[in-house]
């Protein structure tokens, strides 16, 4: 276990920033129509920047909920342009492109986590060295999926991280009405694995988390649980109300405990973060929203699209399909 | 809930279809104490449609449960909660999830009362929204009626209108077999009209003559009833005469409705939001050729989705089915020679 | 808690033998091609049977897999009748009589589990007093069904007993690939209830374990997993040969831990239990298995039985779909 | 295996289609070593029929892996390890058990190359046991191949002898596309017959006559195309020909197979084990009326399991079609004028 260096911290906090700035915009956005449905990553920047910062991109697979991408840069570029092309509804928003070990949105909660646990499994058969981490909210954690992968996870010794971004809910559904258990970190009991709970607006402490984790499993120490405790800043989405059912009081004290003001302090004690830094940090991460959202916007859409991939070759029927949609055909 | 008019009792209501839904629910758990919701953030949050706003207030977070993200412990929790004697409404938050609880729908729910020769009564319903045109993520809008009617044991409500989204959820909560209600997005607050007022109950298994016509018949279901209507209003006003049947149950089928409407047409389209290949319009495409073959004066054809999972946004209005397409199909049916 | 009584524990042990002697002439029987497919009961005997003496058949629950029956006859005799008939492919062998508390089996592994959750909540609810008792195998709790069952449960208080009947195989899957965790009752730390682990071979102690959950369900404090250990004797099922993946030596040293042995010692040496005991309770085990068999062999059956029951009353298709069967329909 | 007979390379050997399931198997983990077995009792115990029997003790248990009990792993690591870059071939040990899986097959296993624009190749092979006959428990012997094939992007393969379970499997194991591979339970050990030794794969989506005739086509997939040739030997006794249409694969469909037989004939009967309603034949019905409807002669009909769950063993030969109701299905069609 290495603890992140201060050089390593500052990146992070750049990543966060530009998350969280890119975050507010999308949402104002959405607000003009301008773009779709948005899943706010507010307080979440800390334990997704920094898990990604703690894995090698080169070996490493990143299997994603939804509300991931924006903290995900450290993968490379290309995961922002994908984002925005998956946010205006485009299909090539599901495409992200070789090399990069990032799996698109995952819409239907917990069936990635299976998914996740194949990808270590298949790296240990083919005797490649990489984990792969699965993110997952409190929330999906009830599904059989989490518990089935985890499970088959133990079993195998699979390289796999399934790390829980406890946010406090699940759309209005607090935790305690989403498990009894004592922490979702405790759950690694039901799969005979370590289960490490961790402060998810500490961006170190998550580092540090996912560093051990990677470190056991490269290893052929097998899997880890780990939970990430944080507060959800904002809406489940742009369609949600959370006035409805968020504690005012409850947010106000989360927003104290703020992950970007935290480390932002800790950057700034040791002289590697001022006003200029931070300005200039915002100004860039509009600027690569906003490119990212013109290149999306002109991305040309033909309409036989609807029907391409869905076969590596169409079958005789799609074929048909296809002259009815595309009017080459009578029908 | 707000925003509707009454002309008040033995009268009728201007609903929005998730208003009638709503009140409904209202109704029958007053109704009926056994009656019990369950769901997720269906009490507090009244529903990520708002279909259940209200209820927990008004009848306590015992009778009106949020629910685990599990749709299988979900359904399969029906299952007991029947076997105790209560009469469990539960809601699948998107149809397409309900791939997570199908063993528990098609192998559990499905087949108490058959398992057990009916010392059981599966009084279940289990609501939930589909359907395309709002533009949601993955796996919300798919429509998988066609694989649920395949299983044995369910009923399947689908309503057009919200008259029948009350006639029909009532007629699902008091029924002692499990109903699948499947409730259109796009109708949640797309589909309006005037709704009765007290007792409203709609038999499931009854077809409902949405227009009238001679000249050729529009069978559909759910929200697919209102672009068939629009595009035999359409073609109305070219002298067209074009019925369209609301089939309002796919299990049970009001086969009567369908034969009659047939025979009396002699050409007939079907209209579904999903892909094409097996999917509901296959099998009333096969009950017209049991019971009306020697009526028919052209091929009966279906307008479906195209057999590629439910698409993203941008693609969505290619995919599903609009007045276009069923007009292209109704001319090429009257063409047909 | 109590400790079962001598009497009470004589109770069991009868009913142990009788399933012990009614399956092995099941066994013989479906040799001879005389019944259905077997799942034999040896070695689940003092759990099985010792649980069901430590419910309330009047108000207690059982939600069985599918090795119980023989077991549970302190449910009463409809259980064996009902139990040949389903043996013998009769449809009526899924009706259990009213107003016994016991579901027919289940083949659909651990679907039963949330079934019972399902009806412990609803006795609450109906402010009933009573629990809920489901069995499960060690296979059967890798489906997500125990898990998501068992965390609902947690989250409600339910008052439903989940009993992990670890006979250390499923067909031919040994415990250490069905799951890395140190037991089964350690899973219960994802559902934040109480997780017992308990010799499955001590009808005493099984007794004891159920009675304690079944008190604490009862006083509102929630659900309770228990794991009992235990040694399947026989094959998986008359199916199956379990030559092929059981090593002799295992099973060997299981029968020398026979449950039947063992309280057959116990109540021997307190004078409760004799030669002449043993052979009349054989001799009564295979005349009412006899006796049952008789009967559902005599049990009537109407084609028309096929369609019955799917729903309360036919829809009109089945209306059809019965005339065709019974021809009373050109079609 | 033992117990074949083989005439030399180049030559067949005649196999039980469980044998040839096993050989075929045995070459393609041979043929190409990113294959790897999953599934419930496959390694070991060879699987409960013995398909795999012989795997583990060649190939190691790296490469044939005992999976714990849950059917929506065994499906959703498929996804995984096709993304790794392995060739998945998983068991679900009986189709009714799939869904368990159903959110991972329907949602995860068939839009993976859709969702992510072919970045991925899904080369999954999902290998299930089905079908009546055997007296098997509930659940064990359900057809849902109709709701599987309402499901885009998987394909269906359904073989009827033992020659095609080898070469629709080495098809569907080298496929880019995640097969639902379908093996019927009566015809493990009751079908067998000559199977050509070495490599022999059959594309997918390309139908069999299974018989010529000219009077009627007889349309059928999997253990229903062994009743609908005895059916028509039968019938050839009385001088009536009698076609049988093997449809081998039901995605790909091959409708031109399938128009060339019922138009030649202008009468058809479709068989299926599934319950009726909004089973694949209607689709196949359906597909008829699209290409055929003019050289009708007469109503397709349909002969189907009943609109019920699939029953217990004493009713079982009552529920499954069989060589008589195929007969008068025949016949009506026929007699139809
Ligand atoms: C299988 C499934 N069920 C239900 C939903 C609807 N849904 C979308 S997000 C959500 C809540 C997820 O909560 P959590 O996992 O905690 O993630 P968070 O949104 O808090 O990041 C629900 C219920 C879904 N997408 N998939
Ligand atoms: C959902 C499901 N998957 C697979 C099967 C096939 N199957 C029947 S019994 C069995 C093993 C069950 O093992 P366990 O739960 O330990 O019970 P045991 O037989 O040992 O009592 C399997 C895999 C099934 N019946 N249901
Ligand atoms: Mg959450
Ligand atoms: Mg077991």
């Amino acid at each position: 276990m290495t603890a992140p260096s201060d050089a390593r911290l500052r990146d992070i906090f750049v990543d966060m920033l530009i998350a969280r700035t890119q975050a507010g915009r999308l949402w104002n956005l959405q607000r003009q129509g301008q773009v779709g449905t948005v899943a706010p990553i507010d307080g979440h920047e800390a334990t997704i920047v920094g898990a990604a910062h703690a894995l090698d991109p080169e070996h490493d697979w990143v299997v994603p909920q939804y509300r991931e991408p924006l903290g995900l840069r450290r993968y490379g570029p290309e995961i922002l342009e994908r984002f925005m092309l998956y946010n205006l509804g485009h299909p090539a928003g599901g495409h992200i492109p070789e090399p990069i070990r990032v799996l698109p949105n995952q819409i239907a909660l917990a069936t990635q986590i299976p998914h996740a646990v194949g990808i270590a499994w298949g790296m240990t058969l083919r005797d490649e060295p990489g984990v792969a981490l699965a993110f997952f909210g409190d929330g999906s954690s009830s599904e059989g999926d989490f518990y089935e992968a985890g499970n088959l996870a133990g079993v195998l010794g699979a390289p796999v991280i399934m790390l829980c971004v406890n946010n406090q809910w699940a759309i209005s559904t607090p935790v305690h009405l989403q498990t009894a258990a004592d922490s979702f970190a405790a759950k690694a009991a039901a799969f005979g694995i370590p289960g490490v709970l961790v402060d998810g607006n500490d961006a170190s402490a998550v580092y540090d988390a996912v560093d051990e984790a990677r470190s056991r499993a490269l290893a052929g120490r097998g899997p880890t649980l780990i939970e990430a405790t944080l507060y959800r800043l904002g809406a489940h989405t742009t369609a949600d109300d959370p006035t409805r059912y968020v504690p005012a009081e409850d947010l106000e004290a989360a927003r104290r405990d703020d992950p970007l003001l935290r480390l932002r302090g800790y950057l700034e004690d040791r002289g590697l973060w001022d006003d200029g830094a931070q300005e200039a940090t915002e100004v860039e991460a509009l600027e690569l929203l906003d490119r990212a959202l013109d290149r999306a916007r002109a991305e040309p859409l033909a309409p036989g699209s609807l029907l391409d991939h869905c076969y590596a070759t169409d079958t005789p029927r799609l074929a048909r399909q296809r002259a009815d949609l595309t009017g080459g055909s009578e029908r | 809930m707000s925003g509707t008019a009454s002309d008040g009792p033995g009268g009728t209501s201007d609903l929005t279809m998730v208003q009638a839904i709503n009140e409904t629910l209202h109704a029958e758990m007053e109704r009926d104490e056994r009656v019990v919701l369950l769901g997720q953030d269906v009490a507090r949050n009244g529903g990520v449609f708002r279909a259940t706003e209200g209820l927990v207030e008004k009848f306590g977070d015992r009778r009106v449960v949020d629910m685990p993200i599990s749709e299988a412990v979900i359904a399969g929790a029906t299952v007991g909660l029947a076997i105790a004697g209560l009469v469990p409404v539960a809601e699948i938050q998107f149809l397409g999830f309900s791939y997570q609880a199908m063993h528990q729908l098609a192998g559990q729910v499905a087949r108490l009362r058959y398992r057990t020769r009916s010392r059981f009564e599966p009084a279940i319903t289990i609501r939930a929204p589909f359907g395309g045109g709002v533009r949601t993520p993955e796996l919300h809008s798919d429509s998988l009626e066609g694989q649920f009617a395949n299983i044995p044991g369910l009923k399947i409500a689908m309503p057009a209108t919200a008259d029948d989204a009350k006639g029909l959820l009532a007629a699902s909560i008091r029924e002692p077999d499990p109903v699948l209600f499947l409730e259109p997005l796009r109708g949640y607050r797309g589909i309006r009209g005037p709704v009765p007022d007290g007792e409203h109950v709609v038999p499931l298994g009854v077809a409902r003559a949405a227009r009238r016509g001679h000249d050729v018949v529009v069978i559909a279901w759910s929200y697919q009833v209102e672009l068939a209507c629009r595009a035999a209003d359409t073609l109305r006003g070219e002298g067209l005469s074009v019925g369209v049947l609301d089939l309002r149950t796919l299990v049970p089928l009001d086969v009567e409705a369908i034969t009659e409407a047939v025979c009396h047409c002699g050409r007939a389209v079907v209209v579904q939001e999903s892909p094409e290949t097996s999917g509901f319009a296959s099998e009333i495409v096969a009950t017209i050729v049991d019971e009306c073959f020697w009526s028919l004066e052209a091929p009966v054809v279906r307008v479906s989705g195209y057999d590629v999972p439910y698409p993203v946004g941008r693609l969505e209005d290619l995919y599903v089915p609009d007045e276009a397409r069923i007009i292209a199909a109704i001319r090429r049916v009257l063409d047909s020679a």
